[in-house]
């Protein structure tokens, strides 16, 4: 049985922003709306590698847990999907949520945030499968297509891996083999010489 | 709040389960390469149990008539294949081009943003002239006619030399075909376009070392590297999509990627080596590596015997660049030039990569050239996994170049001689002598204007502002036309803005208004024309690998734009050589040249690089057939294209119906020619001092000459014996050219071509390559301080040339190198590229998906050189180049640019000298970020073959503001 | 007894009052993401 | 039972973050270094574990080869610690996006937050409101209604002027929307939800989200005028002690005197100032998200104090990420609103049922002159006085 998953390779990731705008793009994201983000570490620097983050659809989901209204839900894949139609834009998700993953059309709370937008996993929400109605909540819903998010579809590395958790990681892993000594573990390309010289 | 664009249509593509399997199919061939996309089988049951997500019913598919249609990404020259989702009309939807063996479903953040050309909400919508300082709309008839009468008066006052057309690497072949002829139908060389810039010393330097100035193998080909060696480049940034095939070869054949560059890039981020040395030394950097191959006698000597010349004077050159002078001039140890050289000279065949680091300087063309040699030394060319592989810039820059928009060359590289121009004539079935006639009769010393280079787009605004007693021709340039050209990717911007409003008639033809529309105080004589972009017309485009590739039309032009060919069509009207430019083009509805017509015009003229196999229908076959190429080799493996390889990389010789499969590595010995090998070309003729030009003994298999020999003509045919397998109607042809003297260039059947090859020979011929070009500035490249040196010491040592004339403009160099600059001017500044943005960025920073992620213009500063300036992170500082010009921009403090040296992006444009020109825009078609550009700071330069302009070594001084 | 109803009366102008003046304030995230000197988004 | 509560409240809060400072120092010889079972039996029972063995542990660039060598570009941090320093957000990070707290890439905030919130805070509510009616309904029973003793006058004397009674009740009102609001989004879910519905909830939290979200401004507002008119009245003086040891008279026996507001009274207005500002001040920083930062400068300053250390805790947690800004904030808000509603609850009682003849003093303002008497004594004396001499006056 399926469980959805990302998973991000930083030795691939060249922080090309493709997954960023793809996403913006297939779901007609608004400005200042994140679904997707792209942060890098030592910017500049030896060592300077990037990661795409986006919601993780954690298996147990503080943002479902906390959120006041009850607007979560968890499809049976373990994508983390929630309700426009019951959020009241509290913005208690963003305060649950490790990875900073839900976003709001208004920056201050007053009155309201607006109703609260993240990551679907492609997978759209609550309403009929690809009905407009959906699209203009949720955007597109891919998965109900049998396609995969596009994010990780149209990564310019394949550093980006969506799917059923199993299969993601088996390609990890066949990457991490393929790899050996060398880029993958700092040390050994010294030590041993791997790379040629 | 997902509010569609497209107002609420629901955008299914309605796929049916079929197309998800042949893409899954498609992944799995992939090996380790496949992306997420893998797992679609897995997923397939989240689609089935999405929650309370009810699964997608049959009917609700079949409902949606959405087309989809195969484009080509307009931006890099990757070739990325876009695969739109059309609904009505609109364009709702990008779907990854999975089957392409370019970019197997990836793509850059610009590539993911494309469809935002659909939206178009900040196009230029219609014709617009200033009119007492105000945009006014205008109708097409309008402004052809007053653009045609006031150019009509210009030729006949000055000249057409005084008009000046500068082309685009944004056409598709057949646009920039038609564009190159134009001008020559107007009567004029003074054409260019952005290769001038990009990598126009490169093209002249690999030509001249082995006979074609391009990418030698493929991005796929680096999946055989066994080292990749990367100089003056930034993929990461510039060809994102480049980096899933060199990733591969890193992680599969554990190949050592070695990174030089002044600044520690993205790319580098991903590097085995990371060489940090001074902008400006490359030749000085390479000659240092090759100091220890030479020293180790890890060079290739059978290669250099057999396919090399003059490698002995380059020794003697080498020799000179002892690891401690190497340090002294790039600053970088010779300890780790030792290890870079072993790891080269262990790893073969490895790859060389280059872009504009190396080609933007006053002698990059040396740069080029030292590449070149780096990879002959280690007998890395012709071979898989070899090569030099050069990134070219924009998605067509390669096919633009190839068809002559360039002020030195006809389509196919023929040159301006008088031959060419008659080849040109036979194939254009025009009468030479009109055509002469379209030329100003003045001559510069013995050579007619016919048959002299014209001004590079480089030096455009000299032909402007330079006293015209000053310029070989007849009068200033009077008339600009920059067709699909970003003003802000040129440096001297203050001058620029200058020569804009010395002109009688500033002309801009383009989707956008363009950092021109603004940057000049004009009040009236500035026409700004719509044009389409590739996605609203259809064509060929050329990858950096060579290969063609065909777009379809996604969408109909929006607002009043027109395809270029539609709007040069009317100009040709105006001009009243309609009838005689298109006697062999049928003309659509709306006046629209047919594409695939012209598509087999310059298929009849070609012959040089073998232009002419890639028919029409061959393209588009091969487009519909994506899925059945290799994607190492590009080669398909059964299916309709069986044995050609992908979008037929020229040169694919002969006629289509000679069915060449092109050629995916050049020079390659170890396949016939047929099959797409090749040897390098003799081009520089048999033999110098003595010595023989021709390749020692080592030829093609199946060649039934087995030694080097020379370009075929009908006369080497028939010594041969070998023209009896000509047909009676090349014959005809061949006879009605020039008879026994018609070459393989000239021979319009391509009988010459098909024979050679029948007899496994390459047609033009199977020589040297030559380390030597005698015929340039540095025979032997060498290092050459830039105009604007920060080492003064070095100076000295390593002087640039001296002044001279040449593509009709005085241009300086010692002149200005004598003057001290650095000490008002210490830091070294260059520039590059940002991923988000593309050339002068008026298209992407109208894309808000692409604007929002660089929303200010920043130049980065070592943090040695903040500190002791006093400069914070984040904080806006003056930047201003030693000719005056100062640019106001955010600081970005990292190590990522070594001390001394800074650095900017040269995306941003709208801003001048700290001054917000977005009123100036026409009403709402302003891009969404704006900022200074680099080039406003950034000075004279010009490279002394091909006059590239020097953007990657100048000086500049930077305070807060 | 009047005091308690004046006071009902302000309670119900200060709410919606404050609501007026501070939803105008509150900027929406797309404002709150912008470069000003350099961006400008459609009007 | 006011600083009984206050106490609860500063422990609740702070007992958090002290939880989260407890740590292990097991010797991790013998799993070189890696997880103990004793860390993960300590994770299972939600304990805090001392993961700095893994947390520390990204990458040393101090060991990092120069970047002139051989993947010297890899700045001596293999992968593990790559991933090590995202998970402990310890990594420096930059971002191109725009927003708040963009930057912090794994918050471990969320979930003690969301815990405490959904549990203890929801059994404080319960036991606190419930206890406190429980409490009065009882004291009720046992004292019944509080009488006036002595032979009504018929006479009365103002009390509280109108501006007084206007801007009191101003302040009851809103609070009390406030609380009821308040108490909706807080338990809407556990108790509510099951009852109407979520789309039913849903609307009516919006709309009571709406309402506590703007009526907040008009009880800043009360609290406000309330402290400028009546502080002066509640100044702590001698005659408190005497009335405090007493009791008020609360449980029979003869009334001690009082000033205009006798020592409970001033309790009470001190708890309203001193609560309802705290309530306002997070509530602030609630409506405009990671605008405010109040409670990393409040920890930073008590740990430079030593306050912790007092009792027995170490110091607190700062800098705090902006997501545990706003979690503090929300637990804050919720806690001492709780406090003081309930504190409310004996005032109502006290000023409605709980007494004869208290409600007209905010009711009409005049008050009988006998009251007066019986529970402010001093006061009603002063005003009965300068009444006296206004007259002869005359």
């Amino acid at each position: 049985m399926a469980r959805a998953k990302f998973l991000v390779d930083a030795e691939r990731c060249i922080e090309c922003n493709a997954c960023v705008t793809a996403c913006k793009n297939e779901h007609e994201v608004p400005w200042g709306i994140n679904r997707r983000k792209v942060v890098t570490i030592n910017d500049g620097s030896p060592g300077e590698r990037s990661i795409s983050v986006a919601c993780m659809h954690c298996s147990d989901a503080p943002c479902m847990a906390v959120c006041p209204v009850d607007c979560f839900y968890q499809t049976a894949d373990g994508v983390v999907l929630h309700s426009k139609d019951l959020c009241i834009g509290c913005g208690y998700c963003f305060y649950a949520c490790p990875f900073g993953a839900p976003q709001f059309p208004q920056a201050g709370n007053f009155g309201s945030r607006g109703k609260m937008d993240k990551c679907t996993f492609c997978a759209g929400g609550p309403e009929e499968n690809n009905s407009s109605a959906e699209f203009a909540k949720y955007g597109r819903n891919r998965i109900a297509e049998g396609k995969l998010p596009i994010c990780a579809e149209m990564c310019a590395t394949k550093a980006l891996l969506a799917g059923d958790g199993d299969t993601v990681s088996d390609i990890y892993r066949e990457r991490v083999v393929a790899r050996g000594f060398g880029s993958g573990a700092w040390g050994w390309g010294t030590a041993y010489n791997q790379k040629g010289g | 709040m997902l509010r569609k664009k497209t107002n609420g249509y629901t955008r299914r593509s309605g796929r049916s389960p079929i197309v998800v399997n042949k893409g899954s199919n498609g992944i799995d061939r992939r090996g380790f390469l496949r992306g997420s996309g893998l797992a679609i089988g897995g997923l397939t049951a989240i689609a089935a149990t999405g929650g309370t997500v009810t699964q997608a019913t049959a009917q609700q598919a079949a409902t949606r008539a959405v087309e989809t249609i195969k484009s080509v990404c307009t931006h890099c020259s990757v070739g990325c294949t876009v695969i739109a989702e059309v609904d009505n009309g609109v364009w709702t939807g990008q779907e990854p081009g999975w089957d392409s063996p370019f970019n197997l479903g990836a793509h850059c953040a610009k590539g993911s943003a494309v469809r935002e050309h659909a939206h178009g909400e900040r196009r230029l919508k219609y014709p617009m002239k200033k009119e007492n300082g105000e945009w006014v709309r205008i109708s097409w008839e309008t402004a052809i006619n007053e653009i045609g009468d006031g150019m009509m008066q210009i030729r006949d006052e000055s000249g057409p030399d005084s008009v000046y057309w500068l082309g685009s690497a944004k056409h598709n072949n057949e646009q920039a075909y038609l564009f190159r002829k134009f001008a020559a139908y107007w009567g004029t060389n003074n054409v260019d376009h952005q290769a001038r810039i990009c990598h126009s010393t490169t093209v002249a330097g690999v030509a001249n070392t082995w006979g074609y100035g391009a990418m030698t193998n493929s991005y796929n080909d680096i999946h055989n590297s066994k080292a990749i060696f990367l100089i003056g480049g930034n993929p990461a940034e510039a060809h994102p999509v480049s980096l899933l095939h060199m990733l591969k070869a890193k992680e599969q054949n554990n190949a050592p990627l070695i990174v030089c560059d002044p600044r520690f890039t993205r790319t580098a981020a991903h590097a085995d080596e990371y060489v940090r040395f001074r902008p400006g030394s490359d030749v000085a950097l390479v000659w240092g590596i090759l100091w220890h191959i030479f020293e180790n006698g890890w060079e290739d000597q059978e290669f250099i015997r057999t396919r090399v010349w003059g490698m002995d004077e380059i020794k003697i050159e080498v020799a000179k660049w002892t690891p401690e002078e190497v340090e002294r001039v790039t600053g970088t140890p010779g300890s780790q030039l030792e290890r870079v050289a072993r790891t080269l000279a262990n790893n073969r065949p490895g790859t060389v990569i280059w872009c504009m680091g190396g080609t933007q300087h006053t002698n990059g063309n040396n740069n080029t050239r030292a590449y070149c040699i780096l990879q002959l030394a280690l007998g890395n060319m012709g071979t898989s996994g070899g090569g030099t592989n050069i990134f070219r810039g924009h998605d067509n820059v390669q096919g633009a170049t190839d068809l002559g928009v360039l002020a030195d060359t006809l389509p196919g590289y023929y040159g301006l001689s008088a031959g060419s121009w008659a080849h040109w004539a036979r194939v254009w079935e025009e009468d030479l002598d009109w055509l002469k006639g379209r030329f100003s009769p003045e001559t510069v010393g013995e050579t007619a204007m016919m048959n002299l280079t014209g001004i590079p787009v480089s030096r455009w605004i000299d032909g402007v502002l330079e006293d015209a007693a000053d310029i070989d021709q007849p009068d200033n340039t009077r008339a600009m036309v920059l067709w699909g050209h970003a003003p802000n990717s040129q440096t001297r911007q203050k001058e620029m803005k200058t020569a804009m409003e010395k002109l009688d008639m500033l002309v801009v033809v383009d989707p956008y208004p363009t950092v021109t529309a603004v940057l000049q105080d004009r009040e009236d004589g500035v026409y700004l024309l719509p044009a389409c972009t590739q996605f609203e017309t259809r064509g060929s485009v050329t990858a950096s690998n060579r290969s063609l590739q065909w777009r379809d039309k996604v969408v109909e032009p929006l607002f009043e734009s027109l395809p270029d060919h539609t709007i040069l069509a009317m100009f040709s009207e105006k001009f009243g050589f309609h009838d005689k430019i298109f006697r062999n083009i049928a003309i659509d509805e709306g006046g629209e040249p047919n594409v695939e017509d012209i598509t087999r015009e310059f298929n009849r003229g070609m012959w040089t690089i073998g232009y002419t196999g890639q028919s029409p229908e061959r393209l588009k076959m091969h487009m519909a057939n994506q899925h059945t190429f290799d994607r190492t080799s590009l080669r398909a493996i059964g299916g309709p294209a069986d044995g050609d390889y992908y979008g037929l990389p020229w040169p694919s010789w002969g006629t289509a119906e000679m069915n060449h499969p092109g050629t995916a590595n050049l020079y390659d010995m170890s396949l016939p020619v047929a099959e797409g090998g090749l040897t390098f070309r003799a081009r520089f003729g048999v033999e110098r001092d003595g010595d023989n030009l021709l390749a020692e003994g080592v030829f093609n298999p199946g060649s039934e000459i087995e030694d080097g020999y020379p370009e075929f003509t009908m006369q080497m045919l028939m010594d041969l014996g070998w023209d009896g397998d000509l047909t009676a109607d090349e014959r005809a042809a061949i006879d009605a050219v020039a008879g026994p003297n018609t070459n393989w260039k000239t021979d319009l059947s391509g009988g010459i071509q098909r024979v050679a090859i029948k007899h496994g020979c390459a047609p033009f011929g199977n020589a040297k390559a030559r380390a030597v070009v005698w015929t340039f500035p540095d025979p032997v490249p060498t290092h050459r301080e830039p105009l604007y040196s920060n080492r003064r010491d070095l100076v000295a040592d390593y002087p640039t040339y001296d002044d001279k004339k040449f593509w009709r403009v005085p241009t300086l160099y010692s002149s200005i190198q004598e003057n001290d600059f650095s000490e008002e001017y210490p830091i070294i500044l260059t520039s590059g590229r940002l991923v988000e943005y593309e050339g002068g960025g008026d298209e992407s920073r109208s894309n808000p998906w692409l604007a929002e992620l660089q929303q200010d213009m920043f130049v980065e500063i070592n943090t040695r050189d903040a500190n002791n300036l006093g400069v914070r992170d984040g904080e806006q500082v003056w930047v201003e180049g030693p000719e005056g010009g100062k640019v106001k921009v955010m600081a970005m403090v990292t190590e990522r640019v070594g001390e001394g040296v800074a650095f900017m992006p040269f995306h941003f444009g709208g801003h001048l000298e700290g001054v917000d020109l977005r009123d100036k825009y026409p009403e709402g078609a302003d891009p969404f970020v704006l900022g200074e550009s680099t080039n406003t700071a950034q000075t004279y330069g010009y490279d002394s073959v091909t006059q590239m302009q020097e953007t990657k070594a100048t000086l500049c001084k930077i305070w807060t503001a | 007894m009047k005091a308690f109803l004046v006071s009902l009366v302000v309670l119900v102008v200060i709410t919606i009052g404050a609501n007026q003046i501070l939803m105008r304030l509150g900027p929406s995230s797309a404002e709150a993401t912008v470069s000003v000197d350099n961006v400008r988004l459609s009007d | 039972m006011l600083r009984l509560m206050t106490l609860l409240a500063l422990l609740l809060t702070l007992a958090m973050p002290a939880a989260a400072q407890e740590g292990t120092d097991t010797s991790r010889a013998e799993t070189g270094g890696a997880q103990t079972l004793e860390d993960i039996l300590r994770r299972q029972e939600q304990q805090a574990i001392d993961d700095s063995f893994r947390s520390d542990l990204t990458g040393d660039p101090e060991q990092a080869a120069p970047i002139t060598d051989q993947l010297g570009t890899r700045g001596g941090a293999s992968d593990p610690d790559l991933w090590r320093a995202f998970r402990y957000s310890t990594a420096d990070i930059t971002t191109q996006e725009r927003g708040p707290a963009t930057k912090t890439l794994i918050q471990d905030g969320g979930m003690w937050w969301l815990m405490f919130r959904e549990g203890p805070l929801l059994k404080m509510a319960a036991y606190l409101l419930g206890g406190t009616l429980l409490a009065l309904a009882l004291f009720y029973l046992i004292r019944g209604r509080i009488r006036i003793d002595g032979e009504k006058t018929g006479r009365t004397i103002t009390r509280f002027k109108a501006f007084e009674r206007f801007a009191h009740w101003l302040l009851a009102s809103s609070f009390l929307i406030l609380g009821l609001t308040g108490l909706i989004s807080l338990i809407g879910r556990k108790v509510l939800i099951p009852v109407f519905g979520h789309d039913t909830f849903s609307f009516l939290a919006t709309g009571s989200k709406w309402v506590h979200n703007n009526v907040s401004w008009a009880f800043i507002v009360a609290l406000v005028i309330i402290f400028v008119v009546w502080v002066v009245h509640n100044i702590p003086d001698r005659t408190d002690l005497h009335w405090l040891s007493k009791a008020g008279g609360l449980l029979g026996g003869s009334h001690p005197p009082a000033k205009k507001f006798n020592a409970g009274q001033k309790l009470i207005f001190w708890a309203v100032i001193v609560l309802g500002g705290s309530i306002s001040l997070s509530g602030i920083s609630l409506l405009f998200p990671f605008e405010f930062n109040m409670f990393g400068h409040t920890f930073s300053t008590l740990n430079s104090w030593g306050v912790p250390s007092w009792i027995g805790m170490s110091d607190l947690p700062y800098p705090l990420q902006p997501h545990e800004e706003m979690q503090y904030a929300q637990l804050w808000h919720a806690i001492v609103s709780l406090v003081l509603t309930a504190i409310i609850f004996a005032h109502i009682y006290l000023g409605s049922v709980g007494m004869e003849g208290a409600f007209d003093a905010m009711g009409k303002g005049e008050v009988e002159e006998q009251w007066a008497r019986e529970h402010h004594s001093i006061w009603a004396d002063e005003v009965l006085k300068s009444k006296a001499s206004k007259t002869e006056a005359q």
